[in-house]
């Protein structure tokens, strides 16, 4: 009863699309209230983004952006049928989104090893919009961190998929809708990026 | 809705009331007649056939586009101008702050006088800044169909004026927990002349200091004086009496006593009385205050 | 595939040229950062953001090859986004 | 199974396995739907039980049969069952997993698999939220509404039930996308978008809401449990948050939520009426277009959920202003749906009684909202069981209403039996009293100043308190005739084929029950939806066949 006479690829690819807008929507909501606090507190998020590392950021962001190349070049390359290189640029594309958790670890552990983190006893004392900038940047990071492991084993799954053969050059929407989503973890650091660490 | 002959917040909502109303039942009833008519004339034991095959008439469609759009636009403007004139508090208003707890009120005047109930002078606007200790409240008088969220951390305010002495009810329409709807009071509006008395007027008297402080602190909002139980138990014949309690998971009986009443009011979560939910928040008296409390409550028979 | 679509392949060549501007803009927005152009730069900054993401939704996310109603329903989820935002603005900026 | 005509059992019997898991492993569309059919209306029994018990409860003033944290309670559970477990899953999950497909032409939606997963998110939602009130601090007590500071405060277990609402979520996300994704890519040749039925358009404009509203809660619900576990303060005054930022991020998702609600009853609606008056719709376009266009307006007026709680006033000013541009669309279908009356042959079966109720209850609940959307009114009433009545009425009496008519209209199809006409009538008339003595009431209620969310209340109050208290067991009386009559009809009653109400959608031209992919052959579809004519000719010829 399940026998796929037809595969709709523009179809799946719609699905996925929608899918990526609730995406965005949800994180919608964080920058909603990023929005509505600096408007609030602009002298305070800017102290606060003093103490975010630039150097991480930005290290990061240029990871991220490499990994979305990677994995729009394994779109490429499943297209033209070239199976090795397709798992190459997905192993490239998961390696990226290995250093970036890795990072943001060291990065996390930093920040938290200052006491900025939510209810911490710094930020108490600190002026009220200080713990609101910490409390957004670990709720929006943390969830783009949460994004990044999805995305990432996604894209293993996918690769093992490659691998066996049940995605290739006729029929790679699973690959495509993959790569779309990890291009959407890219597309939501491009704006935590800026909003965050350079609000100097 | 000229502000100079405005009488009072109510006369500033109860016309557009009407209108909004008044059209509402007109629409109501025109769309209930016309259907039931059709329901009616077309029966199929009347008209066994569909007599018309009629899909649509662009004529028709305007016309009930446009209609209930001016009809909602005068609606949407009334509503505007009347929720202007409960926004702007008339000059001289007399200001007094309310301090909302769960689940209790405290009005408080210039003077320093505070009270439980809100008393006003008849035919003064009365300035009420709302301000709240730990949820968000509501500070609802229909009589005067005024009504604003006491939230913490915010300013809201709100005014009105009555124009006839006697009591009107004051509730707390925002939901805040267990004793949301014990959260009433009232309004006691007194003529001019013995209003300023019962504003100098000193509270009196040391032996109901432990009543004034309970008050104070907005403890009878959960606990009566006459024996009635609310959201905890009642002061009356406290003490001396044998209750269980429930201490860290473990049922245990007690005599009420000094020290119980002690932990009770200012670790309220050590002992529960079994029954009760564990909701209390502690209170920081001062030891003074705490010892009349305590004076008062063992004579609370 | 049985629907027709036609599929366009990007060539790796364009992608780089893609990464390549992006990560200028990176630099670039970083740069700016340390201008200190007050609040401005926020603005500046989102700009070089939307830009930045602009590129990766047209190439890498090959919407630059798509049909006009993933385009239409992309607007329609911005705009969406938009009005959630601006008529909150209506509550925080006039309070 | 014991009637003495055999019935045709079509999707019922097809597929090779049986028992359980061919249902809850299953992924043909109709089979979801009757899960969601029965998980759904299962939980709303339960929250008419709750409801029940508060009106018992307010029957009289003081403590009736509980205490008030049990109150504050059961209506926090009574409105998060009704809403997030029955009105919001129910239509799309049920009726739209049943119907829709086969209305398009369509074997199945376009990802069948993931409906599946849907049904199960749904049921995981469900479980933790049953979880959460025998669990932790006991149930939750802040009301469906979650307001903050209070739901971050509360000693009930808060977060696990908003973990299981941030599931539900995710599973009504799915369902919407999934809609969205089989309406544009799976109608059957010649279903061109003029052809698609009107319930099939509120079915797509909702799934359209769903997509865009439904994250804005998840992420909200995320940080209501960050607040309670991790001290966050985004909405902490004391930590420099605000309060009213959540009650934003809220009503932006629940009020577009309250079309999720309507859409699909009022779609039901425009598909029963025409076929109960043998005529077409009138204004077809204009109704389609209207649920758009409710839809689309649906998402910009949050506002007037919060005109007392601070918010500036020139925000009150345009949330107003728009509340009362989202008024009009409504009044076109009303006035549409009405017309179609006009020059008719109708006959009042069950599904028709409650399709034209709806009507009348629906503009009851739409109207009294006018008084809400107007700022200077809305004062007055706004948290007062005026707001109760309000919504129950549009809820209750509109969704829930289309709910029943869909019942009786949709079911007998998908069994192939149907139930007794006289006791369904019956049935109705009992609920349609005890819903308006119930609550008018409460709006009467409300209007004299009687708060909602109140376990006790003063005495002036309480002679109405009864009336309405006694309109519930009216309507509950009716219901439970209902519910005995639809059921028993459906499973032992006399068999249902062919196109006994004469409806000229897709759905009345498969067998009954449809065979598993739903058509013998890829139907080609010649005509409009409600194109009464060229179904009559269909029907002398089939019974020149049959003959
Ligand atoms: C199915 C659900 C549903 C629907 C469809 C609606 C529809 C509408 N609602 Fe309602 N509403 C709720 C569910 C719903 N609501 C709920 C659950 C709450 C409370 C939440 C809580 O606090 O717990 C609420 C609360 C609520 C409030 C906040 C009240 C308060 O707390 O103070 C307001 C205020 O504007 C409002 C307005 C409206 C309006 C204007 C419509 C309009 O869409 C109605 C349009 C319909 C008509 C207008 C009637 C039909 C038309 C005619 C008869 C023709 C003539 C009409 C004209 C000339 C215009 N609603
Ligand atoms: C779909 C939505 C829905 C529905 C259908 C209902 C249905 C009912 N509701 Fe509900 N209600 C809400 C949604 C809904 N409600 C919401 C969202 C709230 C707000 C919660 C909040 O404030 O946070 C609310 C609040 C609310 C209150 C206000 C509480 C307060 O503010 O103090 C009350 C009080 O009377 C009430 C009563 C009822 C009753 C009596 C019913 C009636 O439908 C029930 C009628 C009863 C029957 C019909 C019973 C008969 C059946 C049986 C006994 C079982 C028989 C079964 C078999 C034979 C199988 N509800
Ligand atoms: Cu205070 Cu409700
Ligand atoms: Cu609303």
């Amino acid at each position: 009863m399940t026998h796929h006479t037809h595969k709709d690829y523009a179809g799946a690819k719609l699905g996925m699309w929608l899918f990526l807008f609730t995406e965005l929507l949800l994180f919608g909501g964080l920058f909603l209230l990023y929005a509505v606090y600096l408007k609030r507190y602009p002298q305070e998020f800017t102290a606060a983004g003093r103490e975010m590392h630039v150097v991480f950021g930005t290290a990061n962001t240029a990871i991220l952006i490499t990994s979305s190349l990677l994995a729009a070049m394994a779109v490429t390359a499943i297209q033209r049928d070239q199976r090795r290189q397709t798992l190459w640029f997905l192993g490239g594309t998961v390696l990226c989104a290995i250093i970036f958790l890795t990072n943001k670890f060291f990065e996390w552990s930093a920040e938290i090893g200052h006491g900025f983190y939510p209810n911490s006893p710094r930020l108490a004392t600190a002026p009220p919009g200080e713990s609101t900038f910490f409390s957004l940047y670990y709720l929006t990071v943390g969830l783009h961190g949460l994004h990044v492991l999805i995305g990432a084993s996604l894209l293993t799954w996918v690769a093992v998929k490659v691998k066996r053969g049940s995605v290739h050059g006729g029929d790679f929407v699973l690959l495509e809708n993959g790569a779309l989503y990890w291009h959407l973890v890219d597309l939501i650091w491009i704006f935590i990026f800026p909003l965050y660490y350079l609000i100097l | 809705m000229n502000p100079a002959r405005l009488m009072s917040t109510t006369d500033a909502i109860d016309p557009v009331f009407m209108f909004i109303f008044g059209a509402c039942l007109v629409l109501l009833i025109g769309i209930t007649v016309v259907m039931l008519y059709f329901v009616v004339r077309y029966h199929r034991s009347r008209a066994p056939v569909a007599t018309s095959q009629n899909d649509g008439n662009a004529w028709l469609e305007a016309v009930w586009i446009v209609l209930p759009t001016l009809l909602v636009l005068a609606m949407f403007y009334y509503g505007w101008a009347g929720y202007l004139s409960l926004r702007n508090v008339p000059a001289g208003a007399l200001e007094v702050t309310a301090t909302a707890r769960q689940w209790s009120w405290s009005f408080s005047y210039a003077n320093g006088r505070t009270s439980p109930k809100l008393y006003v002078p008849v035919g003064k606007a009365v300035k009420v800044n709302l301000v709240s200790l730990d949820v968000i409240h509501g500070f609802f008088l229909p009589a005067f169909r005024v009504k604003r969220d006491i939230v913490p951390g915010m300013k809201n305010y709100a005014w009105f004026v009555a124009n006839k002495a006697g009591s009107y009810d004051l509730f707390c329409s925002q939901y805040c927990g267990t004793g949301h709807s014990a959260m009433i009071t009232t309004v006691e509006a007194l003529p001019a002349a013995a209003f300023e008395e019962w504003l100098e007027k000193v509270p009196e008297g040391a032996e109901h200091h432990g009543h004034d402080i309970l008050e104070k602190y907005g403890c009878l909002g959960c606990h009566s004086e006459d024996g009635t139980v609310k959201v905890g138990p009642s002061f009356k014949g406290l003490w001396g009496k044998s209750v269980t309690v429930v201490t860290k998971g473990m049922e245990r009986t007690i005599t009420v006593d000094e020290a119980y009443l002690r932990r009770s009011i200012l670790e309220p979560g050590a002992d529960v009385v079994k029954g009760f939910p564990a909701i209390m928040p502690p209170f920081a008296l001062k030891a003074e205050e705490l010892g009349s409390v305590l004076a008062y409550l063992k004579g609370l028979k | 595939m049985s629907d027709g679509t036609p599929h366009h392949i990007l060539g790796y060549n364009t992608l780089i040229k893609v990464w390549l501007a992006l990560l200028l803009l990176t630099a670039l927005t970083v740069w700016v950062a340390h201008l200190n152009l007050a609040i401005g730069h926020v603005w500046g900054s989102l700009a070089i953001a939307c830009l930045k993401s602009g590129l990766v939704i047209a190439f890498f996310m090959h919407m630059r090859y798509e049909g006009r109603l993933l385009r239409w329903l992309l607007f329609l989820t911005l705009t969406t986004l938009a009005i959630y935002i601006g008529l909150t603005f209506f509550d925080v900026l006039y309070r | 199974m014991n009637s003495a005509e055999p019935v045709e059992r079509g999707f019922w019997n097809d597929t090779g396995t049986t028992g359980i898991s061919s249902w809850i492993f299953s992924s043909d569309h109709k089979r979801i739907g009757l899960l969601y059919f029965y998980s759904t209306f299962g939980f709303f029994l339960v929250g008419v039980v709750l409801g029940l018990l508060l009106r018992i409860e307010l029957m009289a003033p003081g403590r009736t049969i509980m205490g008030p944290q049990t109150y504050n309670a059961l209506f926090t559970v009574h409105g998060v069952v009704m809403i997030f477990l029955f009105i919001i899953p129910g239509f799309q999950g049920s009726f739209g997993n049943l119907v829709m497909p086969i209305q398009i032409g369509a074997r199945d939606v376009a990802f069948p698999r993931l409906n599946l997963f849907s049904w199960w998110l749904y049921m995981a939602g469900a479980v933790i939220i049953l979880t959460s009130l025998v669990t932790g601090g006991g149930p939750p007590d802040t009301g469906w509404t979650f307001y903050v500071p209070f739901s971050a405060r509360t000693g009930t277990n808060v977060s696990l039930a908003v973990f299981g609402v941030f599931i539900i979520g995710f599973s009504s996300i799915l369902t919407g996308l999934n809609f969205v994704t089989t309406i544009h890519r799976l109608r059957a040749p010649g279903m061109s978008w003029d052809r698609l039925s009107l319930y099939v358009w509120s079915l797509y404009a909702t799934a359209w809401v769903q997509i865009l509203a439904t994250p804005i809660l998840a992420i909200t619900l995320v940080l209501v449990m960050a607040e309670r576990m991790l001290g966050t303060g985004l909405f902490d005054p004391a930590k420099g948050g605000d309060p009213l930022m959540y009650q934003h991020l809220f009503w932006i998702y629940s009020h577009p939520a309250v079309y999720i609600m309507i859409l699909p009853a009022m779609g039901v609606v425009s598909d029963i009426i025409p076929v109960f008056s043998r005529k077409p719709i009138f204004g077809y376009k204009f109704i389609a277009f209207s649920s758009l266009a409710i839809a689309a307006f649906g998402s910009l007026v949050w506002g007037h959920h919060m005109f007392t709680s601070g918010m500036s006033d020139r925000a009150v000013m345009v949330f107003s202003f728009l509340t009362f541009i989202v008024a009009i669309p409504s009044a076109i279908k009303v006035f549409n749906w009405v017309s179609t009356l006009y020059k008719g042959s109708i006959s009042l079966e069950a599904p028709m009684l409650f399709a034209l109720s709806f009507i009348i209850l629906f503009s009851i609940g739409g109207l009294s909202g006018l008084i809400l959307g107007a700022a200077a009114t809305d004062i007055h009433v706004h948290d007062t069981q005026f707001v109760v009545g309000h919504f129950h009425y549009v809820i209750f009496g509109g969704a829930g209403f289309a709910f029943f008519a869909a019942m009786h209209y949709w079911l007998p199809k998908f069994y192939g039996r149907r139930y007794a006409e006289k006791p369904a009538v019956m049935a109705w008339t009992l609920m349609f009293i005890g819903f308006n003595v119930m609550y008018f009431t409460m709006q009467v209620l409300g209007m004299r100043g009687m708060p909602r969310r109140y376990y006790d209340y003063l005495p002036e109050f309480a002679r109405l308190n009864l009336v309405a208290t006694i309109g519930s067991w009216i309507l509950a009386t009716g219901l439970i005739i209902m519910v005995v009559n639809l059921f028993r009809g459906l499973w032992w009653g006399p068999p249902f084929s062919g196109n006994p109400w004469g409806g000229a959608t897709l759905e009345w031209s498969t067998p009954t029950p449809p065979p598993t992919e739903n058509f013998l052959e890829e139907p080609t579809v010649t005509h409009g939806p409600y194109d009464f004519s060229a179904l009559e000719r269909e029907v002398i010829k089939t019974g020149e066949e049959t003959a």
